[in-house]
């Protein structure tokens, strides 16, 4: 194809799919990085190596209960899992500086798992029980812990982006040294807010760092059914002036170094980028959702170089003892047990909580003063402002 | 007769309608080779043909949008918003786009077209998926909003709703797809904006809409066999048009009204029903107009939240004891 | 006491709050370098430079969720939407997202922000460009909504919102912008959720709004003068939080309630504070509640027919007369 | 840059901006067009020349005078002309079938024209009196008449780009060989619903030519202050695996020959272009905008290529009478005067005709029944149905 350089084919498999490393691409006819430039190589030492095969083993450790409580009915409601796709949270989330900012989506347990969220709420927060994260009310779809820089998941598809770029603007305006990287599926390039969020990033040269999750699917729909392009989001990078990436999303340390390039370029002021990180969910979508719309051969190819056994075998390869990575399974089997007994007996949330924190003043009145106080206190008033609440405390 | 789940009903519908008129065309996000994620419109693409029943990319303004031009160049599009909650991504679509440009060229362009959504809550799916939106569409000139609570009522609703010259909202209540009613065999096509009685009474009138139905019905039940009490229970069914006529003779013969919401407080279709009966029905009234609805806050995914948020039968129940004591 | 046109206003009161608070910042289109299409933010970029004051591609989902970032990382933002009618375009940021997120995150998530938007008709601009949504956002738990109807309330008002912790979508009625008015000098900040009695009386209460507030007020004078009728005008000022005691003790005095609306019918505010008062205010009812309104189309933008839909002082004037004379 | 060939250089000035004839760059990875193959010269007769300048000639005197209209009070509401752009619908118009299809915006008088549209209830509908167009319901910024294949002129930026596509895939599936075009301006490739419409028409292969009239402005901020490319459109086209085409909307047949092939290739199944058009509007945004935002220098450069006297020079120079232009000159001026005549007198539209065709009825109704005939006739009950609407019909 005229005007590539190092395209990648489409992937028939994933072993053709994912190169290690970056593979960055010409950028548009108006870049604004300074991608060209080649980088010092990155160094990974073994801190980062554990810090990273931590995720992933807590993560699938956590899905794979969470899964299973899901079947069980313990968990209710809906579940997305990430299994398989666990390496671009660990190089990402080792990549970040402590208070940058992390926006991901529904399938955003292991993003959420990386920032150092503990279990037990967030699992709390999936079966609705008291003690949860955000004390039931947002659910397993939207994840948040301010105080890790877990600033959200979403469930309107593309609906971070924008966001995302809004909190990279402020990193800017307040010069924090502040980044944003914002997470998101291949399915969510064709929707208006990627398009919106992207030109303005780049214009406004934004502290963001725009990931895509390629694992192939939007739902029960291949994306290349639907897409224009073979990479949805590096071949489109170009339209925002950016660097087309696509990256290996089963090998943390591609995506580390890539991770770590492309942050420490926006923290300097370098701007925006996109990186799409070649990857594939396990399961289905979501919940009891098989997946038996994928076929058979591609689901074995992306299983055989599942980054957890792939990656545990490169890091005894490189003399880091099995021992050593036996230790953090079962740390992560241990914080698993304990979340989950804490989801099986935590009681119900209490239901006048409902009422809480629409807004700042910790309520959720939409008067401006309680009727009872401010009309004549007769039964009918007061009874009537109880009413349209189902309690008194709407009034 | 067969039984059938509101779910199949859709299915039911849908190719009802695509049997009869080749113009009729189907698109929306994993509906076609999915058979939807509700598992609403499962085979149709088998049985009218990928011309006809188009997958599409996460797009919503590009669904209703690409809907809209295809009414009016001829079309029947039907269009899945997969939850009524992408409304709010397609709403320039909806609200500016289709409910307007009839009116805006004087009638030059009719737009056929259908919306078809998953609305409303009780599945624990949280504040972005689990909303009532019959009243954004409600709120807006030139949308007609259909909201059935049966299998029969899907069906032939749906049928009316895909006929309709003129653009309908079409909502779903999610919880309800897997309740089961019967369903008339051969060709059923209902009537847009008629309300139906689903219990007569005598002491006051209650409104409600879709998965609120069968609960208002249950707290009449349960009213009839504690209180004696003899409420009219009235199905909506169609929010424009508005069956009025139905709505103000039963405040005529009871005095009372009562409206069950599912969505939060504030303009809430109540409130407009509220406000014509205060007006039209006002010297038919003996007591305050209650509205029962959720309290005006998001849907939280907790199931013991959900549940308490939106109303139940034992609120229900409660509120108009409590209220019809009040006035005697 | 200076006087001052609306659109000045706004720039004043834009201005005030960003000399007081440097985490206040603003974009837009065409608002830094152009000073807006409404000429209402003039100068802003001069005085306080672009990196706060900036100008935007048409992107408003972008706009609105930049200021939703920038809100919950410190920042207290101000966005404008050039007209409301594209809160449509950006209406999933706005109603899933802005309003949403403090509650679904319990708390975690304060959005300290501010929506400005030229609202409402008058000026011809035809039905995509003079819509009044303060419904739109009325309906959805967690948004604020204002609606200034004079000078002096612009700056006031806007300065509450900015200040206020919380999401506030501030209307603006366009074709007020050029109107006068004294404003206070110095420092001026008002209270959310107040309504003002603009005219006190004893014969019927009269609610407006915005531009229908100078319209309700020339309704009443005539009156007066004609018939010797007193009426009351309440300035809503603010839809949520609402001022429910001021309005249900207003009613309370005069036993009759009408409320006047630009906005087509169905589910208009007035559709609220009518079910409000039918519940809560009912015993203090003499009559039937009547809505003004425009009927429940979109807005036509011939001059001869915008006048004929948005309520104009004479049908004020001849419905409350009418609909008085009728209860005696 | 890397991986472009034949961009054009950001025009310093509209010299070095616009070149005669398309200049097409690479497509993108999965390009699903067959433009890479050389089409047969376009051959443009007598005919097409002449209506061409028909078409300009006429929408300028056509704007022209309404734009004084505006000023004297006579026009109301708003206006956005397109005076200095008049080629590009020139071009398209001749290029199109009777019954294709014309999407276009607010600035959007030369299209309708174009197509055909009599002046006299166009001017009606901007002056909003009896015989307008659209009754008056519509107003200046949403021209329409749909026998004239003129689906709307839109005033949301980006709506009608999913409604062309939307008409495009109608067609395809009733096979009739029609095709969308689509108008729409620089700024316009910023929101989201572009991006959107220009991805599934791309997927679906559906006979729509969107073409971005590029007149640098978005109402007063210039497109490169807000944009991450060059080329707002163009630069986005390999995206949607299309084709980056930028012409000189200037030159008429430069329009022409390039609207001729696309839309040729579409109705032939070849699917949807995307076609930059380098062009200026003389004056402001709308209505009195003066526009001063614009550099002198930039303004000058660009009325020395205004397309009314550039084209007829250039059709003098092909041989073609002076004579038979100025006669054209003159029955454009006749049939505005008539516009203007009827424009001025004609009487208001009936205030009634605000309720009609909201529905297919031909009513506005929201009530099922006539409130009047199914309650209790009481006085009051009929009042109030009166009331709400401001007269009985709303009922
Ligand atoms: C605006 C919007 N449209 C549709 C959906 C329904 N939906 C949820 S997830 C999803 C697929 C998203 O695919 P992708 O972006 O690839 O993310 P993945 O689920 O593969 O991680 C869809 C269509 C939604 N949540 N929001
Ligand atoms: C969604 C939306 N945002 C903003 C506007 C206000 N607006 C009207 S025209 C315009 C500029 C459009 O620029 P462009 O697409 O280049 O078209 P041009 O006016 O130059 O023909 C803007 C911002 C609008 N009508 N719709
Ligand atoms: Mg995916
Ligand atoms: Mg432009």
């Amino acid at each position: 194809m005229a005007g590539r350089t190092q395209v990648a084919a489409r992937p028939s498999g994933p072993g053709t799919a994912a190169r290690a490393g970056t593979a960055t691409r010409a950028a548009g006819s108006r870049a604004r990085s300074n991608g060209g430039a080649a980088p010092a190589e990155i160094q990974i030492d073994e801190a980062t190596r554990l810090r990273m095969y931590r995720t992933i083993t807590e993560a699938r450790a956590f899905e794979k209960r969470a899964n299973e409580l899901f079947l069980e009915g313990v968990v209710r409601g809906t579940t997305h899992l990430a299994a398989g796709q666990e390496a671009v949270a660990a190089g990402f989330a080792a990549a970040m500086r402590k208070d940058d900012y992390t926006f991901c989506t529904y399938r955003g347990h292991h993003h959420t798992l990386a920032r150092g969220v503990p279990m037990t709420p967030m699992l709390l927060e999936m079966v609705g029980k008291k003690g949860a994260l955000m004390g039931g009310k947002g659910g397993s779809m939207h994840l948040t812990s301010v105080e890790h820089g877990a600033m959200g998941s979403y469930a309107i598809v593309g609906a971070h982006l924008p966001i995302a770029l809004g909190a990279a603007w402020s990193a800017q305006y307040r010069k924090s040294g502040q980044v944003a990287v914002c997470f998101f599926g291949d399915g969510t390039t064709n929707i208006g807010a990627f398009h919106e969020a992207l030109n303005m990033a780049a214009v406004w040269k934004a502290p963001v760092v725009f990931v895509c999750e390629n694992n192939q699917y939007m739902e029960y729909t291949a994306i290349r059914d639907v897409t224009a392009v073979e990479h949805p989001a590096a071949d489109r990078a170009a339209s925002y002036g950016l660097e087309s990436i696509v990256i290996d999303g089963n090998d943390p340390e591609a995506v580390y170094a890539t991770a770590r390039r492309y942050i420490d370029r926006a923290r300097d002021g370098g701007g925006p980028a996109l990186i799409e990180c070649m990857t594939y969910r396990h399961g289905g979508h979501s919940r009891a959702d098989p997946g038996t719309y994928r076929p058979k051969e591609e689901v074995a190819a992306w299983l055989a170089r599942d980054p957890l056994p792939t990656y545990r075998a490169k890091l005894i390869e490189v003399g880091i003892a099995a021992a050593q990575l036996d230790e953090m399974d079962k740390e992560a089997a241990r914080k698993v047990a304990e979340a989950e007994q804490a989801a099986r007996t935590a009681p119900e949330p209490d239901p006048a909580s409902i009422e809480t924190q629409l807004w700042s003043d910790g309520g959720s009145s939409w008067r401006s003063a309680p009727a009872a106080s401010t009309t004549a206190a007769s039964a009918t008033t007061a009874t009537a402002a109880t009413e349209t609440a189902g309690r008194a405390t709407n009034g | 007769m067969a039984e059938m789940t509101y779910r199949a009903a859709v299915t039911a519908g849908i190719a009802q309608e695509m049997e009869r008129d080749p113009n009729v065309v189907f698109l929306g996000e994993d509906v076609a080779a999915a058979g939807g994620v509700f598992k609403a419109t499962g085979g149709l693409v088998d049985r009218f043909g990928k011309d006809r029943v188009r997958d599409t990319p996460i797009s919503e303004q590009a669904i209703i949008g690409a809907a809209m031009g295809a009414a009016m160049t001829g079309l029947r599009p039907i269009a899945e918003l997969m939850f009524s909650d992408f409304f709010a991504v397609s709403w320039d679509m909806v609200a500016n786009q289709i409910a307007k440009t009839r009116y805006m060229t004087d009638g030059q362009v009719a737009l056929p077209l259908v919306i078809r959504t998953a609305n409303g809550g009780g599945l624990g799916f949280g504040a972005q998926h689990s909303q009532s939106i019959e009243n954004w569409a409600m709120a807006i000139p030139g949308l007609k909003v259909v909201a059935p609570s049966t299998p029969r009522d899907v069906v032939g609703l749906l049928a009316a709703a895909i006929r309709d010259p003129d653009p309908v909202i079409f909502c779903e209540q999610k919880s309800l797809y897997p309740i089961k009613g019967e369903v008339p065999d051969g060709e059923l096509v209902d009537k847009l904006g008629t309300a139906k009685i689903v219990r007569p009474g005598s002491d006051a009138t209650v409104l409600a809409l879709a998965a609120m139905v069968p609960r208002a019905l249950e707290a009449a039940e349960r009213l009839a066999a504690t209180d004696g009490t003899n409420l009219e229970v009235i199905d909506l069914r169609s929010l424009v048009p508005l069956d009025t006529a139905t709505i103000l003779d039963s405040v005529k013969k009871t005095g009372r009204l009562f409206t069950v919401e599912e969505n939060p407080r504030l303009l809430g279709w109540g409130a407009e029903i509220a406000s014509l009966v205060a007006d039209e029905g006002f010297w038919s009234l003996d007591a305050p107009i209650v509205r029962i609805t959720a309290p005006h806050v998001p849907l939280a995914a907790a199931p013991a939240l959900e549940s308490a948020t939106m109303p139940s039968v034992e609120r229900i129940a409660d509120t108009i004891r409590r209220r019809l004591d009040e006035a005697r």
